[in-house]
């Protein structure tokens, strides 16, 4: 249990360092709102999911709830932050923001 | 390293509290000076949870296996955290909001009277 | 299992610096919304670790699932004011717009 | 208290304070503030202080950044530039702010050590809120207690001064004129594409979890953090997002600004009206011990945790009513015409 525990956190410690990296380091606000919007939803489902099992090591109603609930957060998570992306890329593309090209003057 | 953490949380409230009364003192924005408010007020609220926390202790709900008419353990005060300043705190964090929207409807006042945020603009309109 | 939670704990803050500078210094306001979202997803899933080393998840719980109920209200916001005002950085206030510069 | 996780937090959080100060374009600032106030939820769970987390993150999250947002919305992004004049008055500034660092440096050599538990703060009063409160009022959670019954009185002007703060916001901005403003929650159209579709959808989903959410922390406060005014602001959030997701317009037709003004009434007459119940049935003033004597089987104690619950509910609705009224008057700049 524990072990499953600990790959699983770390599985998503390295999916938020993947995200942190691409917020820094792609090229344009669209690219940049993939890594965002992606890994931050898996990476809070994967150490979510830990955190429930590591509460839930001794059967009874109270851990049961608490488990429970720390999934709802999951599920909330899981609605809510892909619309806050959603929202976000629509501002900026209503805003006029150009998606980046490798040769943004020539092709066009 | 000890006296780091000891006098850590001090430090920071005291450079909290030197940043938001900067901001409300020599910035030209009535929206930042708002801002700076805001900042040195949670410097406050940082000062009173500080002094209220205690090493090695919960948080100030009992637990369940201790209340409920079960068996009355002694319930030990080093064990819980100081809920005084967390009640003082907890009611300031929300009147804080309160006299956000004042300021922030003063701001908006002001605004439609002089089309400005500037305080040296305003102060020119007025002369 | 406590030292291992404080650890992650730990790292999950120095990503948040590291997103933090995408806050900081995202070129438009709509890069900064977005460093602040991820930063409150990971504020989530730091307040559940918090409350497994204190061993009290029970009581933690209800404020990570406001933080996943709210937290989106202020993306929201803050997309619905481009629908509005859609210059993304003020113009002509002695402002230097680094990704014009880029370009 | 952590202090790992302590010393990591406050420098994130001095960060964010520097920046939220120093950048030069006010929507900017407000977002900046958004992820000051996560980080200071964080740093009071880690102190263990679970309410007050609760409710920086029910404000934080849910009302004071949108505030900002709907100010700079209502009226300009920009941050003048940097006149010579200004030297004089940043000199001040600086000078006064140093003087008060210097001054509290000083003091802080007097002050007790971070975790010490013997300050003078947790010797006098706290430790018999701490061993009592199950004994007195059959309430484990001990901040609810002391917010709700002991210091009862100091908690019911923190709601007058709510309430009062509402009313100056609605004074401030009234139009007075009946041509200025158009508070008839008219017909509710949706625009080609403009709330969009799927912000709709998941707003419409989860307005109902939130406001259920809600109702669970005001009645759950005895046993777990919440409370009425983290309860009540968490309800105004969920309409300040239906505000934002559909139209002004429905909310409006909801909660308008008779309802909210009333709400805010009944919310702290409830207070006070059971402070006043007390009186009549003999005790002190919001003394509940007595409410005894009209509850129902109820004995001393548990009728203080139910008198608390009362009071709780008054709280939670004239927090709810205050925090709506301010967000509909600040975006609309008064005019209650339309909104974000």
């Amino acid at each position: 249990m524990t072990i499953v525990v600990i790959i699983l956190t770390l599985a998503g410690l390295i999916f938020f360092f993947a995200t942190t990296v691409g917020l820094l380091r792609f090229p344009d606000f669209y690219s940049r709102m993939h890594a965002a919007g992606k890994g931050d939803t898996l990476s809070s489902l994967l150490m979510l999911l830990p955190l429930a099992l590591y509460n839930f090591h001794e059967f009874n109603i109270a851990n049961l709830l608490v488990a429970m609930k720390i999934l709802l957060i999951g599920v909330f998570i899981f609605m809510a932050s892909p619309t806050a992306t959603h929202a976000i890329i629509d501002a900026g593309y209503e805003a006029g923001i150009k998606p980046w090209t490798k040769k943004p003057e020539e092709e066009s | 390293m000890q006296s780091l953490i000891a006098d850590y949380n001090y430090w920071i409230y005291i450079l909290l509290m030197m940043i938001g009364l900067y901001a409300m003192l020599a910035k030209n924005n009535l929206v930042k000076k708002v801002i700076g408010m805001s900042i040195f007020q949670t410097a406050i609220i940082v000062f009173y949870v500080s002094i209220g926390a205690k090493e090695h202790a919960t948080i100030p709900i009992i637990a369940h296996g201790s209340g409920h008419g079960a068996v009355e353990t002694a319930i030990d005060v080093a064990h819980y955290a100081n809920p005084l300043p967390h009640v003082l705190m907890l009611t300031a964090i929300v009147v804080s909001v309160g006299t956000l929207g004042v300021a922030l409807a003063i701001c908006l006042g002001i605004y439609r009277r002089y089309n400005s945020l500037e305080e040296d603009e305003i102060q020119e309109q007025l002369q | 299992m406590d030292s291992f939670f404080i650890s992650i704990g730990v790292a999950l803050c120095l990503l948040m610096l590291l997103t933090l500078h995408r806050a900081l210094h995202g070129p438009t306001a709509i890069d900064r919304i977005m460093g602040v979202n991820v930063i409150g997803t990971k504020t989530t899933v730091l307040l559940v670790i918090i409350g497994s080393i204190y061993h009290r998840v029970d009581m933690f719980v209800d404020i990570a699932l406001a933080y996943a109920l709210l937290n989106f209200i202020v993306t929201i916001a803050a997309s619905r004011y481009f629908h509005h005002r859609k210059n993304l950085t003020p113009k002509g206030y002695g402002f230097r717009i680094r990704s014009e510069e880029e370009k | 208290m952590i202090w790992q996780l302590d010393l990591s937090v406050l420098t994130l959080i001095v960060i964010c304070a520097f920046a939220t100060i120093m950048v030069k374009d006010l929507l900017s600032a407000a977002i900046i503030f958004g992820a000051y106030s996560f980080l200071m939820c964080l740093l009071w769970t880690e102190m263990g202080a679970v309410d007050v987390a609760f409710t920086e993150a029910s404000v934080g999250a849910g009302v004071s950044t949108v505030l900002f947002f709907a100010a700079v919305y209502q009226t300009t992004r920009r941050v003048g530039i940097r006149k010579s004049g200004r030297m004089l008055s940043k000199a001040i500034g600086l000078v006064a702010a140093l003087l008060t660092g210097l001054l509290l440096i000083i003091a802080e050599a007097d002050f007790p050590g971070f975790g010490d538990l013997f300050t003078p703060a947790s010797l006098h009063v706290s430790p018999y809120y701490i061993t009592q409160t199950l004994h007195d009022t059959n309430v484990p959670n001990m901040v609810t207690s002391v917010l709700a019954d002991y210091r009862g009185f100091d908690t019911m002007f923190e709601t007058a001064v709510i309430f009062t703060a509402g009313l100056a916001v609605i004074a401030i901005l009234r139009r007075l004129k009946k041509e200025d403003r158009c508070d008839i929650p008219g017909p509710y159209v949706i625009s080609e594409g403009y709330p969009d579709t799927i912000i709709r959808f998941v707003a419409r989903q989860l307005v109902p979890f939130i406001q259920l959410f809600a109702l669970y922390v005001v009645a759950h406060g005895h046993h777990s953090p919440g409370g009425g005014f983290q309860g009540g602001v968490i309800l105004g959030a969920s309409f300040i997002l239906l505000a934002i997701s559909f139209d002004f317009k429905v909310v409006l037709g909801i909660m308008n600004e008779r309802w909210n003004i009333l709400l805010g009434n009944i919310g702290v007459l409830i207070y006070a009206g059971i402070g006043f119940l007390c009186l009549l049935l003999g005790a002190n003033f919001l003394d509940y011990s007595m409410l005894s004597k009209v509850l129902p089987a109820t004995d001393k104690i548990m009728a203080r945790s139910h008198g608390m619950l009362g009071i709780e509910i008054g709280v939670a609705i004239a927090v709810m009513a205050i925090v709506i009224s301010i967000y509909l008057n600040i975006v609309s700049h008064g005019k209650y015409d339309k909104g974000l």
